[in-house]
C-alpha cells in the first residue's frame, strides 16, 4: 500500500517525514553503488578515467571498485566480451549478491561492435545475463558513463515492494544465477541462453512516410 | 647489408645442401626474402645467427601466411621470419619456409632453439594455422581455447552460426542470416530473393 | 566508574520532571525515577558508559570512512561523495543501508559456522578496547587498574578472528591473507607492546586513566607530554608504527592487499559481514589511536582541561581533537606510499622495531635515574640516537643504492 | 635507515601540497562536476553520424543523400544499411527509403563522412545515448537521424560554412556551364563533388523543358530539377538514336524500370560485373563498368551514361563519381576495343 | 586428513624423509579477472608458501580477430581498427599501420605531415609512461595518488587529440601519406602549452616517487632481466633499454624526420624494476626535448600527398614489413597484398607487449606473489595488442 502524495505532504508539513521503507532501500542502494573492477578493454579505460579527477564518479559515491563480486552491485562490462572470456563473465555475474545491477558499456559488450564479424568474439553479452543500461560509442566518453550510472540510479529508484511490480531478486524462485556456457570443439554450447536473449520477432522498417508524418 | 644475390652466395656456401630462392617483395619495398627449404632452415638460421658478418641476435617477427591452391600454384602454407642484428644494427633478412597445407603434413622445423623470441609467435601460428613445429619446446594453444578444434585463420575456415540479430545485414552476413532465418529488415530479404532469380 | 555514581540520580531526578506531565502514567513513573531502588541505580550507571561507547564509536567510524574518502579525494585533486546530502554528509548512512540489506552469501565448500562466526569475533574485541580509553578528566568506561594490560590482551584477539575468517572462506586468496594477517600482527605486537612498558614504567601504573593524569601540568597541560621526552618521541613512533600494523593500515595492508591477493580475508564477505568486519577492523585502529593519544600524547590534557564540569568537557575536546588528528595521519600515508613486502615487513619487525623498543626502555631507566634534568636529556637524546644509527646500518638492506644511468652513445 | 627515511617525507610533503592546494589552485582541482558543469567539447569532436538536410519546410526532398551507398559499402563494421527509394514505377529516385544506422555497432571511425562525395552524412557530438532497450532503441531509422543543416551550423560552425561555401561554388560553376547548353562540362574529377547533379542536356534534340521563374525554387533547386526533367524527356525520345550496331534488340527506354540486367547490383565487383555482360553488346558493357547506384552523380542513371557514351554524345568518360578512376580506365579500354575512341 | 579443495590433492603433514614437514604447493590461478594484470590477462602460478615455483602466462581471453577482419577490409577500412590495438596509443598504432603501407607502395610523405607524426608519437609517449608508472605504483598498493596524477596529465593530452581529430582516445588521425586533418596554430599552442607544463608534473611525480624507500626497497633487484636474455627473447622498446640494449628503432631505422632532431637514448644496466621505471622517467624527459624540436621547426606545407587516393586505393602484389619505436617497443606490420590489391592478402601486427611477455616466468620464479603482480606492470603490457 503505497501512501498517497496528499497525506504525505500533508504530515511533511506538520514536519513528520514518512519514508517507506521501498524509498529507504531504493535510496541506499541508489546512493552507494559499488561497482566490480572488472575492465576487459578500451573502455575500460574510459571507466577508470570516469573514476580519475576530471569527472570524478566519487561523488555519485561509486568509486569504491571493489575488486571481489562477493562486495560488489554493480557489473560495467567494459569492453570486448570474447567466447572465451565469457563463461568467466558469467561466473562472476553469478557471485555477485542479489540485489545486483549490470551495465554494457561500449559497443563491444552489447553487440560485439567493430569486432561483430570476428569469430571469438560474443555478439553481445546479453546473450547470456541480463543487461540494465546499454551505453553506445566505442568508446563511450566518461560523461556518458556518468550519465548510464544516473539512468541506473532512476530504474533503481522506481523498483516497487508491491506484488507485481516486484523486481528478480524478491521471489524465490526467479534466476539469480545463470547457466554457464561449456567450452565446445567449435563453439560456446549452448550458444544463448534463452530466458535472457529474447530477439523480437517482428522487425518493421521505417521509412520516409515516417519522417513525413511525424 | 649486401644485395641479397651475395646473401644467398653466402649463405649457399655455408649450407650447401640448402636449395635457397629469392622472393622479392613489391617493388617499393625493397624487402627481398630467401625461400629455404624445411630440412635446412634451421642451419640457415643458425648460420645468420652466429656469422660474424651477420649476428642476426634479434628474430622481430614471424609470420604463417595461408596461400589457397590457385590454377597455377599448388596451395601452401608460408612462415616468414624477419631477423635483425641488434650488435650490428643491421637491417631485415627475411626467411621463408614453405608447408603444404594438409593438416597432417604441415611441420616445419621451429626456430625457438635459436630464438627464444619465436616461442609465442610459433605457437600463435600453430593456434590459428595449424602448422606443428617440430623441437618447440611447449606446442600449445596460446590465443584459442585449449577445447578448440579448427584453425581459425585459415582461409577457407568458416565461422559457426551466430546471426540472430542483424539490422544492417550485407552479403555474406546477409547470406548467413536468411540462412539461419535470423531477425533482419523484410526488405533485405527481398532483395536476396530478387538477386539469387536472376 | 565513581563519579557515574554520583551523576546517576541527578539525571534520574531530571528524567522524572522531564516524564512527570505525561497524563495517566505521569506519576508512578516520575515517583519511582525521583527516589531510584538501588539495582535501578546500578543499571543506569552501567548503561550511561555502555551507550557512550556503543553510539560515539561507530558514529566516529561512519564518518571516518566519509572523511577519508573526502581526503583521498582532495589529495588526488578530485571531489569526494558530494552527492549524497549535503556534502556527502548521508553517505555512509546509505552505504549502511545498502550493505543490510544485501544478500548474504556463503559459499558452498565454506566452513559455515566459523565463517559466520569470524565477524562477530572481529568487532568484539575491538569494541572492548574502548572500556580502558579515558575519553574526559576521569570519564573512563571501565576504570582498570589494570587497562593496557587488558588492552593489549583483548587486541590479540582480533587475529583469531581474521584468521576464521580466511580458513572459512576455503578461497585460495583468503588463505593467503589469513596467512599474512597472523605473521604481520603476532610480529608488531611484541615492540608495540615493549614501547608501552616505556610509559608505563614512567607513569608508575598500568592503569590509562593514572597515565593520562601523569601528564597534566607543566604550561598549558601540555609540556609533560610523555611525547616530548627524548625515550617519549621514539615510543611514539614505535607505537605508531606497531598500532598501522596492527589494524593493517597502509602501508601495512598487506592482509587486503588490493592489488596482490583480491580482498584477502574478507573476499568472501559479502554484505553486512562485510561491513562488521569493515566495522571491526576501523574501530580497531581507532581504538589504537586513542590508546596512542592516553600514553603519548597526553590523553585528554590539554589547555584548560580540568576536572569540573567544564573542564571535563574541554577535555573532552583535547581528546577528540587529538584522535582525529591521528586518523588523519594514518589516512594521509594511506594516500601516499605504497605497501610493503610481507618479508620485508617480518624484518623491519624484528630487526628494528624490537631493538629499538628495548633500546627505549633502557632509556627510561636512565631518564629516571639520573636527577638533573639537562643531563638526563643528553644522556638519553645520544643513547637513542647511536643506537638509531647502528641499527639502521645493520639492518639496511644491501640492495637500496642510488644509481646513475648513462646515455647510447 | 631501513625505512624511515628522506623520500617518504618528501612524498607526504607532495601529497599535503595537492591537498592544501585543491582548495586555493584552480590546477589541483580538476573536477567538472558532470551534469550540472559540462566539459566545452572541441569544435570537431565525434560521437554517432547524421544525415543532413537544407530547408525545414521538406526536409524529405532537400535532403542531401542520394543513396550512392559509398559509406555503407566503405563502413568497416558495415553498420550502415541504406534501401534507394523507388517510385511506384521502379524509376530510382535520388533518396534513401530506408537509411538506418546501428550504433551498437557503430565504431565512431567517421570513415563514411570522408568518402560521402555529397557532404550527405556529418558527425553529431551528443553523447548522452545510453538505453535501457538493446534491440530497437539503438537501431536509428530516418527520422532520428535527419537533422537541419542549421543544427549542423550551430554544433559545428567553421566546417559547416567551409561545406555550405564549397557547395554554393560548385552550384554557381555548374549554372555558369549549364546555361550556353554547351558541351557538358566536367565537374572537377576531384573527389568532392557538386551535390546537385548538373543538367547535361543530351544530344538528342529534346527542347529544354524551361521552369517558370516564378516557381518558389532557389536557384540551387532549380538547377536540379531542370537536370532531373531533361534526364526524362532524353529518355522519352532517345531509344530509337540508341540502337547498338551489333544489332541486338535495343534495350527497352533507358528509364525503363531496372531491365534484367544481372550486373546492376553495386555489392558485385567489377570483374563479375563485366564477365556478366561478356557477350553483350558494347552498351551493355559500358553499363557493366559503372559502379551501378544509379547516383545521378554523371548527370544520368547508369544505363543513361553508358547509352550516351556507345553514341558519342558523352565524351566525358570519368563523370562516375563512386566509380572513379577504376570505371574510367575501364571504359576508355572497352571504348578502345570498340575502336570508338 | 583434512578435506581437500575441489581439485588440490589433499594435505599431508607426515614428516618428509629428511625429517621436514612436507609442505604441499598451491596452485593460484591469478586470474584473467584480477585486479593488477592490466585487463583480461592469466598466470597460473605454483606458490610454495608465499614464493613463486612455476608461473605459466596464459592469452587470448581479449583475442578479437583483428587479423583476420582486416583480410576482408579495405586497407583503409583497418585503420581504425589499429586504434583498438594498443587502447593507450591510438596515434603510434596509426603510424606504424601507415609507415608499413607507405613502405610498400612507395608513398612520399611531405615534411609537415612527418612533423605532425612525430609531434602526436612524443605526446602518446609521454601519456603511455606517465599512465604505466601510474599504473605500477596501483600494483605497489599507492592507493592510486599517482595514478590519478598521470591522468590528469592524461586528459589535457586527450583534449589535445579530441581538438585535432575528433575522439579522445580512438583518433583514426593518420592516413597513407600523411594526416587526416592538418594541425592549426590554436593546436600548436597548445601542444606547446603541455610541452612547457610536463616537466613541472615530471618533477614532481620524481619527488613523490623516485628515492621513495618502500619503492626502492620493492622494486630494486626485483625481476632481473639479463641483457643477452632480452636480445634473444626479442625483448624491444623501455624494458630492453633498462637492461642495457642500446637499440632504439627511432635511432636505428631513422624513420620519419627522427634524423633529423637529435636526443639521447637511456640506458640502466641492472634490469630490474626499478631501472624499467626510471628508464621511462629518462625517455619522457627525452620525448619532451624531441617535441620541443618539432614544434619549433614544423614548416608549412601540405599535411598529406594529394595523389594517395582514398577509396579504391591498390597496392602492387607483394610483401612487406614496416615498423615503429611504440611506447611498449617495436611495433610491426607484416603486409601482405595479391594481385587485387585492393584488400590485404595476409595482415600480421607484430606487437611489443605480446613477445615481451615471453621471459615473464624468467622473471618472477623465485620472487613472491607481491613481486609477481609489480614485474608484469612493470613490463607495460595492454591485452587489447598482446591478443590482437
Amino acid at each position: 500500500m503505497a501512501i498517497d502524495e496528499g497525506l504525505k505532504s500533508e504530515l511533511q508539513k506538520q514536519g513528520i517525514f514518512v519514508l517507506p521503507f521501498e524509498q529507504l532501500y531504493n535510496w541506499g542502494r541508489k546512493s552507494s553503488i559499488w561497482p566490480l573492477q572488472f575492465g576487459l578493454a578500451c573502455c575500460a579505460i574510459e571507466m577508470i578515467a570516469s573514476a580519475a579527477s576530471r569527472y570524478d564518479l566519487a561523488r555519485f559515491g561509486a568509486e569504491v571498485f571493489r575488486a571481489t563480486p562477493r562486495q560488489a552491485d554493480l557489473m560495467i562490462v567494459a569492453g570486448t566480451v570474447t567466447k572465451k572470456m565469457a563463461p568467466q563473465v558469467v561466473r562472476l555475474y553469478n557471485q555477485m549478491p542479489e540485489p545486483k545491477y549490470c551495465i554494457a558499456m561500449g559497443a563491444c559488450a552489447i553487440s560485439g561492435g567493430p569486432f561483430k564479424d570476428g569469430y571469438n568474439v560474443l555478439k553481445g553479452i546479453d546473450r547470456y545475463i541480463p543487461v540494465d543500461v546499454h551505453i553506445p560509442g566505442c568508446p563511450p566518453r566518461p560523461e556518458a558513463l556518468i550519465h548510464a550510472i544516473m539512468t541506473l540510479q532512476r530504474k533503481i529508484a522506481n523498483q516497487h515492494l508491491e506484488k507485481g511490480q516486484r523486481p528478480r531478486w524478491y521471489d524465490k524462485n526467479a534466476a539469480s544465477e545463470y547457466a554457464i556456457p561449456a567450452f565446445g570443439e567449435h563453439d560456446l554450447q549452448p550458444t544463448a541462453n534463452r530466458e535472457v536473449w529474447q530477439p523480437p520477432r517482428d522487425y518493421r522498417d521505417v521509412t520516409l512516410e515516417d519522417v513525413k508524418k511525424p | 647489408m649486401e644485395a641479397i644475390e651475395k646473401i644467398k652466395e653466402i649463405a649457399a656456401q655455408a649450407v650447401p645442401a640448402a636449395k635457397i630462392e629469392i622472393i622479392n617483395s613489391t617493388p617499393a619495398a625493397q624487402q627481398p626474402a630467401l625461400l629455404v627449404d624445411r630440412e635446412h632452415i634451421y642451419a640457415v638460421g643458425k648460420f645468420f645467427k652466429e656469422d660474424p658478418r651477420f649476428q642476426m641476435d634479434f628474430c622481430s617477427c614471424v609470420t604463417a601466411v595461408d596461400y589457397l591452391p590457385k590454377a597455377d600454384k599448388s596451395g601452401c602454407i608460408e612462415v616468414v621470419y624477419h631477423l635483425y642484428s641488434v650488435a650490428q644494427k643491421q637491417g631485415p633478412i627475411v626467411l621463408k619456409v614453405r608447408a603444404p597445407r594438409e593438416l597432417d603434413q604441415c611441420r616445419v622445423p621451429s626456430l625457438t632453439p635459436l630464438w627464444r623470441a619465436c616461442e609465442f609467435q610459433e605457437r600463435e601460428a600453430y593456434d590459428l594455422y595449424g602448422v606443428k613445429f617440430d623441437g618447440h619446446p611447449d606446442l600449445r594453444r596460446i590465443l584459442m581455447w585449449d577445447e578448440f578444434v579448427d584453425h581459425p585463420m585459415r582461409k577457407d575456415y568458416v565461422p559457426p552460426p551466430d546471426y540472430e540479430w542483424e539490422p544492417t545485414p550485407h552479403d555474406d552476413t546477409l547470406q548467413r542470416a536468411v540462412e539461419e532465418g535470423g531477425i533482419m529488415p523484410p526488405t533485405a530479404r527481398e532483395e536476396l530473393e530478387k538477386a539469387k532469380k536472376k | 566508574m565513581d563519579q557515574v555514581y554520583k551523576v546517576a540520580p541527578q539525571l534520574l531526578k531530571f528524567l522524572s520532571y522531564l516524564l512527570g506531565w505525561l497524563p495517566w502514567i505521569g506519576k508512578p513513573v516520575a515517583g519511582f525515577l525521583s527516589n531510584p531502588p538501588a539495582w535501578f541505580l546500578l543499571a543506569v550507571a552501567i548503561a550511561i558508559p555502555i551507550l557512550f561507547v556503543v553510539s560515539v564509536f561507530p558514529g566516529i567510524f561512519a564518518y571516518t570512512t566519509l572523511v577519508e574518502r573526502k581526503a583521498l579525494g582532495r589529495i588526488q585533486n578530485r571531489i569526494g561523495p558530494n552527492r549524497v546530502g549535503r556534502w556527502g554528509l548521508l553517505q555512509p548512512i546509505a552505504d549502511g543501508v545498502k550493505l543490510l540489506t544485501k544478500e548474504d552469501i556463503v559459499p558452498r565448500s565454506a566452513d559455515k559456522f566459523v565463517h559466520f562466526l569470524a565477524p562477530v569475533i572481529a568487532v568484539i574485541p575491538s569494541v572492548l578496547l574502548f572500556s580502558v580509553v579515558p575519553v574526559g578528566a576521569g570519564l573512563v568506561p571501565v576504570d582498570l587498574n589494570i587497562g593496557i594490560l587488558f588492552a593489549f590482551a583483548i587486541s590479540t584477539a582480533s587475529v583469531l578472528a581474521l584468521f576464521m575468517g580466511g580458513w572459512a572462506s576455503r578461497n585460495k586468496f583468503s588463505l593467503l591473507g589469513a596467512m599474512r594477517a597472523v605473521a604481520q600482527v603476532v610480529s608488531y605486537e611484541v615492540p608495540m607492546v615493549l614501547a608501552a612498558v616505556a610509559v608505563v614504567m614512567a607513569a608508575g601504573s598500568l592503569s590509562t586513566l593514572a597515565i593520562a593524569k601523569a601528564q597534566g601540568g607543566g604550561i598549558l597541560n601540555v609540556t609533560h607530554w610523555f611525547v616530548f621526552r627524548p625515550w617519549g618521541f621514539v615510543g611514539f613512533i614505535l607505537f605508531t608504527i606497531g598500532a598501522m600494523a596492527e589494524s593493517a593500515r597502509t602501508p601495512f595492508d598487506i592482509p587486503e592487499a588490493e592489488s596482490e591477493i583480491i580482498a584477502g580475508y574478507h573476499t568472501e564477505y559479502s554484505g553486512f559481514k562485510f561491513a562488521l568486519f569493515q566495522l571491526g577492523e576501523y574501530l580497531a585502529s581507532i581504538a589504537m589511536a586513542g590508546i596512542t593519544v592516553t600514553m603519548f600524547l597526553g590523553g585528554y590534557n590539554g589547555p584548560g582541561s580540568g576536572p569540573g564540569i567544564l573542564g571535563g568537557l574541554i577535555s573532552m575536546f583535547w581528546f577528540f581533537a587529538k584522535l582525529g588528528g591521528m586518523i588523519v595521519l594514518t589516512i594521509w600515508i594511506r594516500g601516499t606510499w605504497p605497501r610493503v613486502r610481507v618479508d620485508q615487513l617480518m624484518s623491519f619487525a624484528w630487526k628494528v622495531l624490537l631493538p629499538m623498543s628495548i633500546v627505549n626502555i633502557v632509556a627510561v631507566g636512565m631518564w629516571h635515574y639520573i636527577a638533573i634534568r639537562p643531563i638526563a636529556w643528553v644522556v638519553t637524546t645520544l643513547w637513542l640516537v647511536l643506537w638509531f644509527i647502528t641499527l639502521s646500518k645493520l639492518a639496511a638492506s644491501e640492495n637500496i643504492e642510488k644509481r646513475e644511468y648513462r646515455y647510447a652513445s | 635507515m631501513g625505512f624511515i627515511g628522506k623520500g617518504l617525507f618528501e612524498g607526504m610533503v607532495v601529497t599535503a601540497r595537492n591537498f592544501v592546494g585543491s582548495y586555493f589552485d584552480k590546477e589541483r582541482l580538476v573536477t567538472v562536476q558532470y551534469p550540472e558543469e559540462r566539459v566545452q567539447v572541441p569544435e570537431n569532436s565525434r560521437t554517432f553520424p547524421f544525415l543532413v538536410f537544407d530547408k525545414d519546410s521538406d526536409p524529405v526532398a532537400s535532403m542531401r543523400c542520394v543513396a550512392c551507398k559509398i559509406c555503407e559499402v566503405e563502413c568497416p563494421p558495415q553498420c550502415i544499411y541504406i534501401v534507394m527509394d523507388r517510385d511506384e514505377k521502379g524509376k530510382p529516385q535520388q533518396r534513401p527509403k530506408v537509411f538506418d544506422i546501428d550504433i551498437s555497432v557503430c565504431m565512431q571511425c567517421q570513415i563514411c563522412v570522408e568518402v560521402c562525395p555529397f557532404d550527405a552524412i556529418k558527425m553529431d557530438n551528443n553523447y548522452e545515448k545510453s538505453q535501457y532497450g538493446r534491440f530497437d532503441e539503438l537501431v536509428e531509422h530516418l527520422p532520428e537521424l535527419l537533422k537541419s543543416n542549421e543544427f549542423y551550423n550551430k554544433i559545428k560552425p567553421t566546417e559547416a560554412t567551409a561545406v555550405d561555401a564549397k557547395l554554393k561554388a560548385d552550384a554557381e560553376k555548374k549554372a555558369k556551364k549549364a546555361a550556353p547548353a554547351a558541351k557538358p562540362a566536367a565537374t572537377a574529377a576531384k573527389p568532392a563533388a557538386p551535390a546537385a547533379p548538373k543538367p547535361a542536356p543530351v544530344a538528342a534534340p529534346t527542347a529544354k523543358i524551361a521552369i517558370p521563374d516564378d516557381a518558389p525554387f532557389t536557384p540551387e533547386q532549380r538547377q536540379w530539377l531542370s537536370g532531373y526533367l531533361s534526364t526524362v524527356a532524353a529518355s522519352g525520345v532517345a531509344p530509337a538514336a540508341a540502337a547498338p550496331v551489333a544489332g541486338t534488340p535495343a534495350a527497352p527506354a533507358t528509364e525503363a524500370p531496372a531491365g534484367n540486367w544481372p550486373w546492376h547490383d553495386p555489392g558485385l565487383g567489377m570483374q563479375r560485373r563485366l564477365d556478366l555482360a561478356k557477350e553483350t553488346p558494347i552498351a551493355d558493357k559500358l553499363m557493366a563498368a559503372m559502379a551501378q547506384t544509379d547516383c545521378h552523380a554523371c548527370g544520368y542513371d547508369c544505363r543513361g551514361y553508358a547509352d550516351a557514351i556507345a553514341t558519342g554524345a558523352e565524351t566525358d568518360l570519368s563523370l562516375c563519381l563512386p566509380g572513379e578512376a577504376e570505371t574510367a580506365n575501364m571504359l576508355k579500354k572497352l571504348m578502345q576495343e570498340a575502336g570508338k575512341l | 586428513m583434512i578435506q581437500p579443495l575441489t581439485d588440490a590433492k589433499p594435505y599431508t603433514l607426515t614428516p618428509g624423509s629428511n625429517g621436514v614437514i612436507e609442505t604441499q604447493t598451491l596452485e593460484v590461478s591469478i586470474g584473467p579477472q584480477h585486479p593488477s594484470t592490466h585487463g583480461v590477462f592469466r598466470m597460473d602460478c605454483v606458490l610454495d608458501g608465499e614464493s613463486v615455483v612455476a608461473l605459466k602466462p596464459v592469452m587470448g581471453y581479449l583475442h578479437r580477430n583483428h587479423e583476420q577482419l582486416a583480410e576482408r577490409m579495405a586497407w583503409l577500412g583497418s585503420m581504425p581498427y589499429t586504434d583498438r590495438l594498443d587502447y593507450f596509443n591510438s596515434m603510434t598504432n596509426n603510424w606504424a599501420y601507415a609507415l608499413a603501407v607507405e613502405k610498400l607502395a612507395g608513398i612520399k610523405v611531405p615534411d609537415r605531415a612527418e612533423y605532425i607524426r612525430v609531434i602526436m608519437a612524443e605526446l602518446t609517449r609521454l601519456l603511455n609512461h606517465s599512465c604505466v608508472i601510474g599504473f605500477m605504483l596501483q600494483d605497489l598498493g599507492a592507493w592510486g595518488t599517482p595514478l590519478l596524477y598521470a591522468f590528469r596529465e592524461r586528459e589535457r593530452i586527450l583534449d589535445l587529440y579530441e581538438a585535432v581529430s575528433g575522439s579522445r582516445m580512438m583518433c583514426n588521425y593518420m592516413r597513407f601519406g600523411g594526416v587526416r586533418v592538418n594541425l592549426t596554430d590554436e593546436n600548436l599552442a597548445t601542444a606547446k602549452d603541455i610541452a612547457t607544463r610536463f616537466p613541472r608534473f615530471l618533477d614532481e611525480f620524481e619527488k613523490l616517487l623516485t628515492n621513495n624507500e618502500v619503492l626502492l626497497a620493492r622494486t630494486q633487484r626485483v625481476g632481473v632481466l639479463p641483457k643477452e636474455l632480452a636480445i634473444n627473447a626479442g625483448i624491444s622498446g623501455p624494458m630492453a633499454r633498462a637492461s642495457g640494449v642500446d637499440y632504439d628503432l627511432r635511432k636505428v631505422d631513422k624513420y620519419g624526420v627522427y634524423g633529423r632532431l637529435e636526443f639521447r637514448v637511456p640506458l640502466g644496466d641492472i634490469g630490474d624494476v626499478y631501472d624499467r621505471y626510471y628508464i621511462r622517467v629518462l625517455e619522457m624527459r627525452e620525448s619532451i626535448k624531441i617535441l620541443q624540436q618539432a614544434l619549433r621547426d614544423i614548416p608549412q606545407g601540405p599535411h598529406i600527398a594529394p595523389e594517395v587516393k582514398l577509396r579504391n586505393f591498390k597496392i602492387p602484389p607483394g610483401d612487406g614489413y614496416g615498423r615503429i619505436e611504440g611506447p611498449k617497443g617495436e611495433l610491426g606490420f607484416y603486409l601482405v597484398s595479391d594481385e587485387g590489391g585492393k584488400q590485404p592478402y595476409r595482415y600480421h601486427v607484430r606487437p611489443p607487449s605480446f613477445i615481451n611477455l615471453t621471459i615473464l616466468e624468467d622473471m618472477c620464479v623465485g620472487h613472491k606473489v607481491a613481486d609477481v603482480v609489480v614485474i608484469l606492470g612493470s613490463v607495460d603490457i595492454v591485452l587489447g595488442e598482446v591478443d590482437r
